[in-house]
């Protein structure tokens, strides 16, 4: 069985009429699924979690910081990897991946930056600090911003695609780099920060919600580069006869 | 002309840009000694056909096949401009370019040969669009290659110079390279003409 | 439930400002990237119908002027 | 003569050739750095202490300018699709034109920051670390930068785009070239930062020309 499946994820990000009426399929459970999932784990966070004895209830800008932080993150490690692909293999859906992960990275990557802002605030006093984690969030959102650039600037898509991919596989390597050359900063400045953002400090109750608002948010984060996919799929393919179908015919599914 | 001197083999090339299909279902093959002729209007797709044989368009559909693997090593390729740096005398492009090609010859002949005698080692910036140009073609004198890939060969040469040069192709073709060129003017009898329009590309003769 | 009343979930413990400023503005900011992945499908979708229909009617003129 | 031989021969010549491409590099580099005392202020306690960041920046922000006429003369006059359609690897002639770039914009720099540093209130002691860590830096701020040249070359208003692209990749070398140079300031160990400066530099210099070369041909189309 194990060999179907993988047999059939590879005819998928082979084909991209095959991932159309796949991500047909998933879209419609998928989304309800993300939005209770991250709803949950925000409201438990918020209204049930009890508060920090330290820093009161400011800390509940976590639940929203941290999943938000590791999606940017996550999402340009899922673009490196994607660009490799591209370049490599040159596979028309890692293309198209490169186009749809890009944003909502980018969304998550500035989320990132403003609840840490605001939660930098009531805690130490001001909105920035150049601190490790928030200096190499920013730098990931420029290079988010890069790739999203570079792809608009370049008018064929299939060119562009591919120097976004190249760039977002440079970028990969230098997301490590940055993270490693700006902790050594600080350490050079006030020796190493209180590790607040650490999981492990955070006594169970907190780290429930805040592991299930993670879920629901990568979760939101698939739906959203379905939805991005399926977009660019249908205008790459606008030529074929499967797109000129579905035009005149929408799925049962479609909304 | 048997199988073993086929050079290139199309099947099904078919490829799009800018939302326009330049051409579909082109297939055909190419021997050793034979001339093709590609034409068709402004933005029919010859330079991008061309780009496509040579390796430096990948965005296609269908297949290209060279008969070796290191093809590119018998491949002289004058693109769409001369590939000449402005800052260099002709015989520093020429050294440069055949060192990067691996192709060996006598620079100076070459340059004598399309009549650039006296302006080796004068900077290229001081050269007309017509003698840059001769410098490109100045590698067609030098050691002969297997296949000669030629973007608009023509362009900004004078009356003898093109006679000059249907003369060399010719030559060449009958010792066996296989000379693919887009222009307007037919170099002579016997030559395979290709013309691209509306998205088709059909084989005249 | 960690609050006695609204009121004092809405403030927050006099951090209500921080904590309610950075959940709307990532509200928006999620809300905005999905609102525009929809409408980008209908957008396409709307664009390539008007060609199809273009092309459609392009082709009905060349039957009559042929006819 | 070899290929990589006859490349670089002619890049160094086509540099030569036009001064330009070298000394306005060096001017930029001059001019940015004498803004700050102006900007900021004369004061020798405050300039030593600002000194090596602005020495750095202003030497990155000459390299990243100087990357402008990396590729773009040669794709405007054919040049780069010889390169791209030659039997031998495209890495081979691309590295040559990077060393030969860093040789005539790069190396200058490095050799000038000496006077700056001085004029900048460093102390003496710290100006072979001032020259070392530039050494190590601008070649590899000259390859990253080129990757960027690389994938930009064909666009017309590539110059904004290249600086977008480039900016976030130069991060670690300026701060750790910027740091040695404050760390000797501070007396402090200088080895260690210098060895990850070694490392930055090798890392790019592997993997680089081969980005670099794989960029062109996506730029060309492929």
């Amino acid at each position: 069985m194990v060999w179907q499946t993988i047999k059939r994820w590879y005819h998928m990000l082979g084909s991209p009429r095959y991932f159309y009426t796949f991500s047909s399929l998933v879209l419609p459970w998928l989304t309800p699924i993300a939005l209770v999932t991250l709803l949950t784990g925000l409201v438990w966070g918020l209204g049930f979690a009890p508060s920090d004895y330290q820093q009161g209830n400011s800390y509940r800008i976590i639940f929203i910081h941290v999943p938000a932080s590791s999606g940017a993150l996550m999402g340009y490690m899922a673009l490196g990897v994607a660009g490799l692909v591209a370049v490599v293999w040159r596979m028309k859906m890692a293309e198209v991946m490169l186009k749809a992960i890009a944003p909502f990275g980018a969304a998550l990557a500035a989320i990132s930056l403003v609840t840490g802002a605001l939660w930098g605030k009531p805690t130490w006093g001001t909105y920035w600090q150049w601190d490790a984690r928030m200096t190499s969030m920013l730098i990931l959102l420029f290079m988010y911003v890069g790739v999203i650039a570079l792809q608009n600037v370049i008018r064929d898509p299939r060119q562009a695609a591919r120097a976004a991919g190249l760039l977002a596989m440079v970028g990969v390597i230098n997301v490590i780099i940055v993270k490693y050359s700006v902790e050594w900063v600080q350490t050079l400045h006030q020796g190493s920060t209180l590790k607040l953002f650490g999981e492990s400090t955070i006594n169970p109750a907190m780290k429930y919600p805040l592991l299930i608002s993670m879920l629901g948010l990568w979760l939101l984060y698939a739906v959203n580069v379905l939805m991005r996919a399926r977009t660019e799929v249908m205008w790459r393919e606008r030529r074929s006869k499967w797109v000129a179908k579905l035009v005149t015919r929408p799925e049962k599914g479609e909304r | 002309m048997s199988d073993a001197d086929t050079r290139l083999t199309l099947e099904q090339l078919h490829c799009e840009r800018d939302d326009r299909v330049l051409f579909r279902g082109l297939s055909l093959t190419a021997r050793a000694g034979e001339i093709w002729q590609i034409t068709g209007a402004n933005g029919a797709g010859k330079t991008t056909l061309l780009r496509i044989l040579v390796g430096l368009h990948g965005f296609y559909d269908g297949g290209r096949h060279w008969w070796q693997p290191d093809w590119q090593r018998e491949l002289l390729y004058l693109g769409h401009q001369p590939g000449v740096r402005e800052e260099l005398s002709p015989l520093e492009n020429l050294d440069y370019a055949c060192a990067l090609n691996a192709q060996g010859g006598d620079a100076m002949a070459g340059l004598k040969a399309v009549g650039l005698q006296g302006f080796e080692d004068v900077p290229a910036a001081h050269l007309s669009a017509g003698q840059k140009r001769r410098i490109a073609l100045a590698r067609l004198w030098l050691a002969p290659k297997a296949v000669w890939v030629l973007d608009e060969p023509y362009t900004a040469i004078d009356q003898d110079g093109v006679a000059q040069l249907d003369a060399r192709i010719q030559q060449a073709a009958e010792a066996g390279t296989l000379v693919i060129y887009t222009s307007h003017h037919q170099v002579g009898e016997g030559v395979r003409r290709l013309h691209l329009a509306k998205g088709r590309a059909e084989v005249l003769s | 439930m960690a609050f006695e009343s609204f009121a004092d979930f809405l403030a927050m413990g006099k951090h209500g400002f921080y904590v309610w400023s950075a959940y709307g503005i990532s509200a928006f900011l999620i809300i905005a990237s999905m609102v525009l992945a929809l409408r980008g499908q209908g957008q396409v979708r709307q664009t390539l119908a008007r060609q199809q229909r273009r092309a459609e009617l392009d082709a009905e003129v060349n039957d009559e002027s042929r006819t | 003569m070899s290929a990589f031989g006859a490349a670089l021969k002619r890049e160094l010549l086509v540099l030569w050739r036009s001064p330009a491409e070298m000394i306005n590099p060096l001017f930029f580099f001059v001019m940015v750095i004498s803004l700050f005392p102006l900007a900021i202020s004369p004061k020798p306690e405050v300039l030593a202490v600002i000194a090596p960041g602005v020495l750095w920046v202003a030497a990155l922000l000459a390299v990243m300018l100087s990357l402008d006429g990396l590729f773009r003369r040669d794709q405007e006059s054919g040049v780069l699709e010889l390169l791209l359609t030659a039997p031998v690897m495209a890495v081979v002639p691309v590295t040559a034109k990077l060393l030969a770039h860093w040789l005539l914009t790069g190396l200058p720099l490095v050799l000038v920051s000496p006077v700056l540093a001085h004029m900048l209130q460093l102390p003496n002691a710290v100006l072979g670390t001032v020259m070392l860590s530039l050494l190590l830096g601008t070649p590899a701020l000259t390859i990253i930068g080129a990757i960027g040249a690389a994938l930009t070359v064909g666009l017309n208003r590539g110059g904004i785009l290249l600086a977008v692209l480039v900016l976030p990749l130069y991060i670690p070398v300026l701060i750790f070239g910027a740091g040695v140079i404050r760390a000797a300031a501070e007396g402090g160990a200088v080895n260690g930062i210098l060895a990850i400066l070694g490392a930055l530099l090798a890392l790019t210099a592997s993997l680089g020309p081969l980005a670099v070369s794989a960029g062109l041909k996506i730029s060309s189309g492929n």
